[in-house]
């Protein structure tokens, strides 16, 4: 079995691979760069080592000497994580070469599934439904006609040369095919020198679903049923949820041996997931694969019980999969929100910085999965992701009022963080109703930037502490008034000021 | 002692009228308000109020004086506005143009600065570029401005609200 | 339903129950003694009202006056958590008199199932196996030697006037019979002047097992499956797990009947604890049923999916049970160990004081019910339980790994904490093996009490570290050496330069 | 600075040797160990020693010089023994009997002093109980001896190590 495990992350998921490390007895090596000295992982981790500088380009996404330390460290296996080089083939082939097992797929099937084109084609190869439409560009007119009547609208004409949306057209009826066909094409030439288009299948209010999949060494595979992904702002991935409310058990078999026949399509060896956009009808079109654990794992791992990094590290190790696809099941519903360290007031602009105070939720059905700590200065050179909150409900009623609850009983102070715009997104009709799709945020952006309010009696209670505190600070510090340094203050609360009123 | 708070946009009049171990009773704008308050955790207040339970915390912003108060769903800015700020205030009145001072309210590294002291800048140019958490934010003036002072470089490492590029 | 609920309770069961409540939608009100206006209930629950001073007869367990505050505050029912007033058949029925939902059984089911010989009578009369025995005392001899034939062996004798051990016999084999009647009896006589003894089934190795069950107003009832209490110290139970690892299909089958036989015999509404002491061959006897919520029910919830405080309230509520005996299922194994403000090393003497630190351990299936926070001083006036950590496994061995895993993660300092001792409860193999009865602590007592070692570098660490700190303090305040009032002098330069530099 | 620190029943001689940054050679007793030292909360140590990732966190005791050092399965009491306490140690000597001032280890409430001052107490008798969290702890005289004081009442709610009978 493998015995240490240097985890070439850091964050969070740094923090979640090294937990089942320990319950495993399999010793961990973190890395850390010039401004990770101070992180979790670090603490965490029975050996952590200085790997470069802050910038991931010579510390978190140096191939080179991360495999320098995990030879010197005498770690047999490197577990990527998310992020940084977990989906990159050359590492996965250096790996290889200096005898290390990287923890996922081998380089061909990163490079196939990391390439579109390639992907699309190998899955139309085994049977995987794509986005219907043209592989190669369209000159002739009736041929795009042709084309457009075999895929069925609405479709998408695009120019093939094309970018920034000249020679682009929607075509929803019938009677709009031809003077959108002509009018993309001139538009095209005119731009571009070339009237050649794509056509493709536009999906109107598409569902973002994904399929959990594993695959071990000796070539089984399972999938362990999908997550809901469509709460996404500006196409990232906000809240998750499984099962999807949209599913039908049909559906859900059907994807899932899709998503079981993309990965065996490409060989493929670990925890991966399919990604498909799924249209309100659940016409399902494979988007793309990450072969790699996804941030929202949690909800699956909830849900169906089943540890996905153990997964990963026993298949690593050559092992067969614990389970068949017959004994795996969905039990009740989970959520996960993810918590940024950013300000949702100010266009959700990033906000780094030092953690004064943290109440993380607790009891019945609550997991948190986060990596920062009272006083610790989240850095400024990596994502804002400070914590996933995660909850299970016996039914999806349940689930939704638990994250409710678990929201409200989660402080985070020092930093701004996306806690309130989460409670904010649980209190929707239409997320509670759950037949939202990726429209969901700019749909119901004015009611989710609206201010909530507490009540009168909030306001003055903050006066109160206020007036309470700053006696009380008198009182332990005489004199601290009457003297000439009270200036810098002055300029600084203006300073604070300017601040505000900028907003 | 009477004291104005200033929170928001609004300033009030404040006083503990009388206070027994952690029962308070004070007066607000004239509304008496009979609290029981305690600190349970640094700068965290529990009060209960008419039987209600609220809870505040403070962090101190610049000063002692100048705290971020959060309570349930708000946020709000409070400051302690005594005799000295006050004074400091009249003395200083409202003629600090405050659009002269370009600064990131949030930490971050410098990436760009496009200007040079002594430019002439048009309303709505960028003077400096920061980075923070893989996202860039650009600073603007919101005038036609000549950049006057450059106070960091390429490359730095900033603090929040640190003053980058001065205008005038 | 249910609009607004006291919670006459504190600690960590206090916050469990608001926590559902917050969940449903109904609002709290928490009561606290003198000694708990900083305790965290008083903080969660939506209203707060003080009750009377720390001793428990002035305040938590003070019927009339948390009568008075339920109607002061206008809250419809009561919910009395475990312990303090949990299993008062007076307040239950004074809460009946006042209008006031009672959420537990009513007056009748508590006295009866309160009353150990009551009790007895009423699971004979149930069908429910008890402990075999008379239950008359007998005086003539060969009417004894009879009735032990009848019990068979072992069994003890015991003087019905005694105690102490005075007049108590156990009989292993057959020889021993006639003697030991006869030494019973004859220091029956002595010690008490009255020579007439019961016989009792003696069970050798015992299990504590015990069954959770619901029962709504409609007489509808289900358990729960069992939960195995056998790591006791001195009867205070320790660990608890479900499934219990000695446990059968069929007997948990017939064992739930007995459970559910037992509750329907006092028509049992709400949530309810039978308990079974039970010999090496699953042999199992009715020992008592417990008419509130227990300490471990977290194990249940996790194990079978169900909101159990929830389902005490639409209970309360009169409405039907949320499911029937066929639709509920075991998955996995749920581990609880229950963390003491005590110190192992001074024989478990009780440690309250203030919290300096707390790192709580996170991550998949990890549960932490708790209430202390960081600067917050454990009052001396109640029980020491300062948390419970509840882990869920996919396996027994997992559940029992990530217990390891959490218990290591879990740091609390500023009072001593067993949460070394249950480290090495987790790692003795006869745990790990399962097949433990109440002897287990005992049995292990040398083990349990053996100190771990982190290795000779530990030591050197915490020189190191003490070095740093000291000379850190030292720089940061000069001339603080010199003797006892320069150092007074100048924490108050000190005090107010850090006041100067902070305008 | 070399010092002297005691921990449990050994005193051992340290000396930081250098220092960059985090950076540390420290000896301790002759050995030299390179280490990696950052105070990454307060009083909580990540120290780095040949790679090991290790966490010491200190709780300060009676005063900045005494510590309670918990690593990851060892408490350790650790105390700074620098020229002035030397100094302190040296003028106290050992003749301080610890047996003659009873105190209980916890905070707790007096329930019930059985003696009175001026009485003769047998070895093993005990002189007061105290109980916290619904337990009860009686403390004993180890050898015959006379009550001297009693320096609290019962029902008094005291603090840990807070001396509260003296005999002799």
């Amino acid at each position: 079995m493998i015995e240490k495990v240097l985890v070439a992350n850091r964050g969070e998921i740094a923090m979640r691979i090294m937990r089942s490390c320990r319950e495993m007895d399999i010793r961990t090596v973190g890395i850390y760069s010039d401004a990770d000295r101070t992180a979790l992982h670090v603490r965490y981790a029975d050996e952590a080592y200085h790997i470069g500088k802050a910038h991931s380009s010579d510390s978190y996404l140096h191939i080179e000497k991360i495999i320098a330390k995990a030879k010197e460290s005498g770690a047999d296996a490197i577990h990527p994580g998310y992020g940084f080089l977990s989906e990159n083939a050359t590492f996965s082939k250096r790996c290889q070469e200096e005898g290390l097992i990287f923890i996922g797929p081998d380089p061909m099937a990163i490079e196939t599934m990391g390439d579109k084109i390639t992907a699309r084609k190998t899955m139309k190869e085994a049977g995987v439904p794509v986005v219907p439409g043209t592989a190669e560009p369209i000159k002739d007119e009736s041929t795009v006609v042709e084309t457009i009547h075999n895929i069925g609208l609405p479709v998408m004409i695009k120019a093939s040369a094309g970018g920034g949306g000249k020679g682009m057209r929607l075509v929803k009826t019938e009677e709009e095919i031809l003077p959108a066909v002509r009018s993309a094409k001139s538009e095209a030439r005119e731009s571009f020198g070339d009237d050649s288009v794509y056509i493709e299948k536009y999906i109107t209010s598409p569902h973002h679903i994904e399929f959990q999949i594993l695959e071990d060494k000796q070539g089984n595979a399972v999938h362990l049923f999908e997550r809901e992904c469509s709460v996404q702002r500006r196409h990232q991935k906000v809240v998750e949820e499984t099962p999807s409310p949209v599913m039908t058990p049909e559906v859900r078999e059907k994807m899932g041996r899709d998503a079981v026949n993309a990965a065996k399509a490409v060989n493929y060896c670990g925890a991966g997931t399919v990604e498909f956009v799924t249209d309100d009808n659940l016409n399902y079109y494979f988007l793309e694969m990450n072969t790699r654990l996804q941030v929202e794992h949690p909800i699956t791992e909830r849900v169906v019980g089943i540890d996905l990094v153990k997964e990963q590290l026993t298949i690593a190790d050559g092992q067969d999969l614990s389970v068949t696809q017959e004994e795996l099941t969905q039990k009740g519903h989970a959520i996960e929100c993810r918590i940024y360290a950013e300000d949702p007031d100010e266009n959700f602009r990033p906000s780094p910085g030092k953690i004064k105070h943290i109440t993380e939720p607790m009891g019945l059905g609550v997991r948190v999965d986060g990596y920062v700590y009272e006083g610790y200065e989240i850095p400024i050179h990596y994502d804002p992701m400070i914590s996933k909150l995660v909850v299970w409900g016996s039914t999806r009623k349940e689930a939704i009022e638990r994250m409710r609850r678990s929201l409200y009983e989660y402080k985070i102070t020092g930093v701004k963080t996306s806690i309130g715009f989460l409670e904010k997104v649980m209190k929707q009709a239409e997320f509670a109703a759950g037949n939202y799709n990726t429209n969901f945020i700019t749909r119901h952006w004015d009611e989710l930037m609206e201010a909530e309010d507490c009540g009168g009696d909030c306001e003055q209670m903050a006066i109160i502490a206020a007036l309470v505190d700053f006696e009380k600070k008198q009182k332990e510090t005489p004199g601290s008034q009457s003297n000439g340094k009270a200036k810098a203050s002055y300029w600084k609360y203006f300073g604070r000021q300017k601040n505000l009123t900028r907003i | 002692m009477a004291l104005e708070i200033q929170i928001g946009d609004r300033l009030a009049n404040v006083e503990k009228v009388s206070e027994e171990g952690s029962q308070m009773l004070i007066n607000i704008d004239g509304k008496e308000y009979n609290v029981n308050v305690v600190m349970v955790e640094e700068g965290v207040y529990s009060i209960l109020y008419n039987g209600k339970s609220f809870n505040v915390e403070l962090v101190n912003t610049d000063d002692t004086k100048s705290y971020t108060a959060n309570t349930l769903y708000n946020s709000y800015e409070v400051d302690i506005i005594d005799a000295e700020r006050k004074y400091l205030m009249s003395r200083r009145g409202g003629d600090i143009d405050e659009e002269t001072y370009i600064s990131s309210p949030m930490p971050g590294k410098v990436v760009k600065i496009p200007v040079n002291v002594g430019d002439e800048v048009k309303a709505g140019d960028p003077v400096i570029i920061v980075s923070a958490m893989k996202m860039e934010s650009e600073y603007k003036v919101k005038k036609d401005r000549v950049v006057k002072e450059i106070l960091v470089n390429e490359g730095d490492v900033i603090e929040g609200n640190q003053t980058l590029v001065v205008v005038e």
